[in-house]
């Protein structure tokens, strides 16, 4: 059997596989160094690196990764650390005309492999500030790309992709899930000789024939949940599809899974209006209206911003009974 | 014990004349002040460890002088924001030990409702504008109070609080030249404790050799660099920024010289990696505000160590049965999560009642 | 007959008014005061008001929206212009954390009366950085309202009521609209001495029975054009419906129009991926399933970064021909 | 015609050993430069005239000397980036009239295939990274360049401009911290024209008395003014910045006084209300940099008046022909659209080929 690591280790065997792997790669961002990351991603990386390939960053994220993507440019590989994504938001600039217009007002003369990675969730008590989710903001820009882990053995497959992606790639993770451990390989154990995921492939994460839960990010492990207890309470046979990447997205997949349950519902931690569940529900009874049995619902944040109070923003978010009540809605 | 001005009768800016109009009672008022925000802090610190809180606790424990002093000067139309370290500048506009507590507790009684938490807390009737967690995002917003106040013919002035890391964001800069170039009564206070987190000074901010608050000089700004320790030299500073202010409407930078003692929050494990066992021991020993305060009043002959120590234990007293308030208080209802998210919603108007406002 | 006038003196005379109406009311923004507005939008307003009510800010859009959004809280109400809505990116944490969630996380007692307002479009072969249409994005946020008005009419009393509204209001326009005309009351021909139009209620902009083509902004405009050449050439009797405001949304109007067409089109000139008329198909497939007989369709922007040369750029954005072959595909 | 300095044989700065070293045919192939892109911008601005193109079209006549002479001294591991002004700099590193003016006219032929327009010129084969729209948006894109330099350990540096409107955003704030801290061999080169659109220097900027790259000195940053009148005093003051970037791998600000003869953009109806006629004259006048070197190149026995002539006449007859070239370019493909969107999908990689990258 394979070892158990969490996705923290995850993602840090990923990063430091990468740093051997091409002496461009950098890891830039507040903390990252000497502290060993806030989050502690990045631990030991930069006792193991030293201070050109690691390096602290001041409190100046619009600086920095601009920075990062003019480096890109002339083929640096930076990978950026936000210690919150949504510190996106000082940044919002550089990370929506820069990264992804430089290559296109070219005409192609250039590209930006850059990689933004942080965590991106509520559900940590942090406060409507420190608690944005967009990933539907990002991936509605042509150019980027948003990728949104929801396991250790995703997260290191996924990183380590989106540094090789010769385009900029934004990396979404959740510090609910830092400490969780899932089945990841040793590198010795796989063919390859190394675990890479390509970005655009979803992953169904459990088969199933009477309902799709489609989701990405932790509403994923949400969706496994509820998954179980409409197997074990209500005898059905939920399938749930991981998009793993938001864009490139899948949609094959999602429309496969749909096909064989003609049920769906998307689950997200983000707000509703404009969600990535409003683009998949769209795309589905587009592209396949007549096998659907009921209109794909969708399950997202109640509509505020995050609550602070830690028994409120537990109801906040979406739990696994909510999903299940919703799917007992169509079934 | 060593206390790096000395304190007799004379102390440094004993004379100033913002602090020669301070009665012995004013006086140890201050003193209770500080000694009630190092008190709520430590006490909220055993709660935090005792799970009763979520989130992010940034302990202000060492920097009390200069929100104390800060504010202990304000009149009926200065206002007051800062960042997320935002407990001891709370507690001096006047805000309540209960409804303190049981915001961190995330209670419906809390100031803001359970809703914002530690870095959030709010009190527009005392002039208090947060608590904001973005570093940096409060400086327009305090430009923009002053500009109020301008507006509306005020001789006013807002005080806007922010740690020496948040200097480097891009908001701030544009908030200073803006508030010279348009003579906004803003006065930047940056509480220098030394870090941001785990960074140094030295490698986050590149700036005159004269100490951060000469970056003012880039905007022809007023600037002063204050030593944080003494609520003499805090209040003395202060006063003439707020003279600027009232008289000239024009903005001022000031430093002032800190420590904290603690971590950057509860959730940081290298307070002592980044700084050395002796710095902090030698800033907890020779420059903690609080013991240089009391030392003052002592020397003055306003008080004696038992009332000091008399002071802690009512300011333990009010920690406590704050405690004891935000235990016993309800949390929100899970129906309020869609409260306060539009004012015409909540009050029902007609633009409140037109359309879906809420979805999913 | 009421008098012509076009949808930049409309704005103009909205603003002119409100000025009027309230002492608290201020304008500030790049070059609107001593030049008369970018694109003229303020102009008279500077000689008219002076320098107390109409301000020109320095190039420093977090600056000058903060202070905005600072002032607010005290009670004044800044009509803030942007130059265009593409440079909100610099102030987005400044519109999207300060703005949006300063009254929740203070629970209730703070409210932040802000107007921002620019052209929000493409069109006008300006590139790529310049093109922006962030009405989803915004949208996104609970906290924020987000209104497009795609007449003279529609915008003058739209911003009227933008501007008494005790919320924060996005207020996102179209250069390509500023020169039309169209025919708006003047006062004394109105009842109440002034036209307010409320936000959160769409308008039918056309009635129809066959399709209903849903829009904002100009592309209203563009679906008007498209619901003639339908019943012209094609017999077929489009409805337009015209959200003029995104958040809040006017969801029954959108319901009822398409119970009774059983068909819908989303026209938009944003992105496709997470737009807002992903969310108006997610929301008519779940609300009323059974009235549809066939899938909502978009359309939306080629899904690309905004091509600068002006033929190109033409094709890149939703046209009336695009419009009436997607409705053909389904009536 | 009067100059500022008198144009004898030792203009101010000719000694600098950068300038002594140029041959007469190198003095003369700047003027060459500096006139090309003035009859490249009077050119296309007729052909904007006549609907030939869309968008913006921002005019660098009278700033020439600014890009002409801080680029011609430029080595191979030099880059250079700069804002929506930037036909000049594009011309100075060596970029072609006809794709320059192609791209102005939207054809397929044009530097970034008529993608990117007027304020988008790209060519980073001649190390010139854009042609930007924000404004300021391109100085962290700058610092990074000289990132990518130091980390690659390139002897180079890199040239980042931008206007004097420019200095009040915060990422530019944010890029001087990092430069300064973290010594990144990066120019920050203002070109102080006095106006941002309607805006003159004293409405949009507070700054020291010493001037707007005084700025710099709240970062402990290097820093000089320079008139930008004279290609030898531009060239000077570079190579000292440059020599710095090279040899300490230190950022310095330079700004480089300057001024536009005509409007912001073409669409700027209001440039002779915002500045007096007087005003315009007198720089037109007796501030030109391509009048002011010609006198020079005169005195210096290098050119008659005759010579100048003809050299406007060939670059007018190189215009003409950039004209013809793109007039009869053709226009781009509609299916080009979603080219050049994702490297990834374009060069047909497996990453670009699975999963949908294009919606709607
Ligand atoms: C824009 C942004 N970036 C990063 C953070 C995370 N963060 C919170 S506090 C902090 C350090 C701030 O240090 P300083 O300004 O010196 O204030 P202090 O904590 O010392 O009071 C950081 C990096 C944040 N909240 N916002
Ligand atoms: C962030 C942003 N705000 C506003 C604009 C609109 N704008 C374009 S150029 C300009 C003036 C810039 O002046 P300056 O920096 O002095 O450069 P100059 O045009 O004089 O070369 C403005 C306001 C923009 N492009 N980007
Ligand atoms: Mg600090
Ligand atoms: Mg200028």
């Amino acid at each position: 059997m394979a070892r158990k690591i969490t996705y923290r280790e995850a993602l840090r065997e990923g990063l430091d596989e990468e740093l051997a792997h091409d002496d461009n790669v950098v890891i830039i961002g507040e903390e990252v160094a000497q502290y060993n990351g806030a989050y502690k991603v990045t631990e030991g990386l930069w006792d193991k690196w030293g201070d050109k390939r690691v390096v602290d960053a001041p409190i100046s994220e619009a600086g920095f990764i601009g920075m990062g993507i003019g480096a890109s440019m002339l083929g640096i590989r930076p990978v950026m650390e936000l210690m919150f994504y949504s510190f996106a938001y000082v940044a919002f600039d550089q990370m929506m005309n820069n990264a992804a217009t430089c290559r296109y007002m070219s005409g192609g003369l250039i590209n930006v492999p850059i990689v933004v990675r942080g965590p991106a969730n509520g559900g940590t008590s942090v406060g409507a500030t420190h608690s944005h989710t967009p990933e539907n903001i990002f991936a509605n820009m042509p150019g980027l790309k948003v990728v949104s882990p929801s396991t250790a053995y995703d997260a290191k497959g996924l990183i380590k992709s989106a540094i090789r992606d010769n385009d900029p790639v934004y990396f979404m993770e959740s510090t609910v899930l830092y400490g969780q451990e899932w089945e990841v390989p040793a590198n010795d154990e796989l063919e390859n000789g190394e675990l890479i995921i390509p970005i655009g492939k979803a992953d169904v994460k459990k088969e199933g024939t009477d309902i799709s839960l489609i989701a990405h990010g932790r509403a994923v492990i949400t969706s496994l949940e509820a998954a179980e207890i409409l197997a074990a309470e209500h005898g059905i046979n939920a399938e749930v599809v991981d998009l793993r990447s938001i864009r490139p997205l899948d949609e094959e997949t999602i429309i496969d899974s749909v096909k064989k349950t003609h049920r769906a519902i998307y689950i997200e931690e983000n707000k509703p209006f404009c969600g990535v569940g409003a683009q998949i529900a769209s795309t589905i009874q587009e592209r396949i209206f007549d096998y659907l049995d009921a209109p794909v619902l969708r399950i997202t944040s109640v509509d505020a911003p995050a609550f602070y109070s830690p028994p409120i923003e537990v109801e906040q978010l979406p739990q696994a009974k909510d999903i299940v009540a919703k799917a007992l809605s169509i079934c | 014990m060593a206390t790096k001005s000395k304190t007799n009768g004379s102390a440094p800016f004993a004379d100033a004349p913002i602090n020669k109009s301070l009665s012995a009672d004013d006086k140890i008022a201050l003193l209770r002040e500080m000694i009630r925000v190092r008190r709520f802090e430590q006490v909220a610190l055993t709660q935090y460890q005792d799970g009763k809180m979520g989130g992010f606790l940034h302990l202000y424990i060492g920097q009390e002088s200069v929100a104390t002093g800060t504010i202990s000067i304000l009149g009926d139309d200065d206002h007051v924001i800062t960042a997320y370290r935002d407990h001891a500048h709370a507690l001096a506009v006047g805000m309540n030990m209960n409804e303190c507590m049981a915001e961190l507790f995330g209670k419906a009684t809390g100031c803001s409702k359970g809703k914002g938490g530690s870095m959030h807390y709010f009190a527009p009737d005392k002039n208090y504008w947060g608590g904001h967690g973005i570093v940096g995002g409060q400086t327009p917003l305090g430009a923009g109070l002053a500009y109020a106040l301008k507006y509306q013919g005020k001789k006013g002035a807002c005080l806007c609080y922010m740690g020496d890391g948040a200097i480097n964001q891009g908001a701030f800069h544009e908030s200073l030249n803006l508030a010279e170039l348009w003579d906004l009564p803003v006065i930047y206070i940056i509480e220098n404790n030394g870090y941001s987190m785990g960074t140094s000074q030295e490698r986050s901010s590149a700036h005159p050799e004269e100490g951060l608050a000469a970056r003012a000089k880039g905007y022809g700004m007023a600037w002063a660099q204050i030593d944080g320790v003494s609520l003499y030299e805090v209040r003395a500073g202060t006063q003439e920024a707020l003279e600027r202010a009232y008289n000239e409407s024009k903005p001022t930078m000031l430093e002032i010289m800190t420590y904290r003692h603690k971590g950057h929050s509860i959730a940081d494990a290298n307070a002592e990696k980044y700084r050395s066992k002796e710095e902090i021991k030698k800033y907890m020993d020779e420059h903690d505000p609080i013991t240089f305060w009391k030392n003052v009043l002592i020397a003055e002959g306003h008080i004696t160590e038992a009332d000091a120590k008399e002071i802690t234990k009512e300011a333990t007293k009010e920690a406590n049965a704050a405690v004891k308030f935000a235990d016993e208080s309800p949390y929100p209802n899970v129906s309020e999560i869609t409260d306060d998210v539009y004012w015409e919603v909540d009050n029902n108007t007609e633009a409140g009642r037109t359309g879906r406002h809420f979805f999913g």
